[in-house]
């Protein structure tokens, strides 16, 4: 069921190309730094009901779009040469995903023209007929299972260990509330010595609040500093 | 959907190749939506064409049927490779299906590609082959797949319970589901 | 047996008409006891007659294997025959992936999670589960993943170098970073 709805979502290369052509811009540093909100928007309707770990993913493409946005709004950052190529690379593989999205057409079309070959089954007609394997025995079927098993149990283990960032967004959600309530109102102020994925984080943390309208943020001019408070609507017991 | 149809013969060759199973002229002229006499020439054609000694195939005729065979020279041949075929050890992946079928049978094709995580079709047609597993239409959409009495006698045990560890398997099965 | 073999376009014919599945070149070529090479050269004679209007198969190629099937332009005839998990439609994360491994293809998932920007883990184990593809393991590190004999079929392609346009997708994006 759930890796079923997974699959609904394109990929978030996929889905920035999309946004960039809604709006039918080319794939520039200042034009992906134009639909940065459109793709945390986006980002945010996700967190509800997709795998974190696809979630991480579509998180890394929004830091890159976010260091974008940084670079137009402040003149004056120094973006490490790390930075700097990891815009460059998303730059490219937009245009190389944009390249190759029409051959995703024409494989649909070709996949669902209904115009298939049919092949005979294995020995149709040939009697079954009892040939053991020599190494079928009950020891190798015992270890096939065990090895299954194991298998299967990583899989798990996996999918529980990547739970771990989502409970984060809830933290910084806190995190930021108490931030403004002892009156530090700068979101530079609150990112402040923080790693580039609690900046990220807080940031996600950010929009959410100005979407449930519990904070209010204000930019006052381009490249200015972005400054929160508490809107009226705030009630502690909401969260 | 006829008029598509460029050469009556070619679709006859592909209709009992895709078949196998012996069919009536009727059915096959219904198939095509055309006259008997139409499929009954092309058939005639499809039979002269079969006899070039380049061709590996033939049309058997009996009880008003047809059917698209390999010609008799063939048969040891062919008898010798499935022989060959159905000598050799297990793959990685047939081992692991049986292992499959042997501790969660009765169990249907989706829940073993379920465990796999690729599909299973060809390593059950494969098993069956063999002997190895059993085959039974439990519910009307879906085959069950068990280990087949053969098997178990291969493997030195009276019942599916004596496997190793079977219960322990058995049991956490809901677990990694 | 090998001296009955008279012609070995017809021996050829008849092994991939029986064992139905695709089969390795070279897997014909120690059934019939004979060296790869007159095996490619009676593939290619039997691919030549297969063009014929009057035939109604073909063969299907991919990674040193080959399957005898039916023509496409008879799959209205052949609708029953059609596979179920085929029919469904693609979601797009599905075409997503799927796409970049009919084009790319063998392609490893690091690759792939690298084009489309997202862990592809869970697409890829659906689209193995339908059997779309198949996943070697020719190198131990990392799997590589292609394009299955039934999608080609499902396509009704003869090789994967007939997809629309493949050489200018497969030539022009450089995939390997």
């Amino acid at each position: 069921m759930y890796q079923l709805q997974l699959q609904q979502f394109s990929g978030p290369i996929e889905k920035l190309l999309e946004l960039i052509e809604e709006k039918k811009l080319e794939i520039t540093e200042l034009n992906l730094a134009e639909v940065t909100a459109d793709f945390l928007k986006y980002l945010q309707s996700l967190t509800v009901a997709i795998d974190p770990r696809i979630l991480a993913d579509f998180v890394v493409v929004a830091s890159r779009l976010l260091l974008i946005k940084s670079k137009a709004l402040l003149p004056n950052l120094e973006l490490t040469s790390e930075e700097e190529s990891d815009i460059k690379d998303l730059e490219e593989r937009l245009l190389r995903y944009k390249k190759f999205k029409p051959a995703i057409i024409l494989f649909k079309n070709l996949y669902e023209k209904n115009y298939f070959s049919v092949s005979r089954p294995f020995f149709h007609g040939y009697p079954p007929v009892f040939h053991p394997a020599k190494n079928a025995d009950l020891d190798s079927l015992h270890q096939a299972i065990a090895k299954l098993f194991e298998y299967l149990n990583s899989l798990s283990l996996e999918t529980q260990k990547i739970e771990s960032p989502l409970i984060k967004l809830e933290e910084k959600i806190e995190e930021i509330i108490k931030q403004i309530e002892i009156g530090i109102g700068q979101f530079n102020e609150i990112i402040k010595q923080k790693s580039k994925t609690e900046i990220i984080v807080l940031f996600l943390a950010l929009l959410h609040l100005l979407r449930d309208q519990i904070i209010k943020a204000e930019q006052r001019e381009r490249f200015s500093d972005i400054i929160v408070e508490k809107s009226g609507s705030y009630n502690q017991n909401d969260k | 959907m006829t008029n598509k149809i460029q050469n009556i013969t070619a679709a006859v060759e592909a209709i009992l190749f895709a078949y196998g199973e012996p069919l009536t002229i009727k059915k096959i002229a219904k198939i095509l939506d055309l006259e008997e006499e139409k499929i009954k020439s092309a058939l005639n054609d499809l039979e002269e064409k079969l006899k070039y000694e380049n061709r590996g195939l033939k049309l058997v005729f009996a009880d008003e049927k047809v059917q698209l065979t390999t010609k008799p020279e063939f048969s040891s041949l062919l008898e010798n490779f499935a022989k060959e075929e159905f000598k050799e050890e297990l793959t990685p992946a047939g081992l692991e299906t049986l292992s499959i079928i042997a501790y969660f049978g009765p169990i249907s094709k989706a829940k073993i590609d379920y465990f796999r995580g690729v599909n299973s079709a060809f390593i059950l047609r494969a098993l069956l082959m063999r002997g190895l597993i059993d085959r039974s239409d439990k519910s009307k959409e879906e085959y069950a797949y068990s280990l087949s009495f053969d098997a178990l006698k291969h493997l030195g045990i009276s019942k599916i319970e004596e496997l190793p560890e079977y219960e322990k398997y058995k049991n956490n099965l809901n677990l990694v589901q």
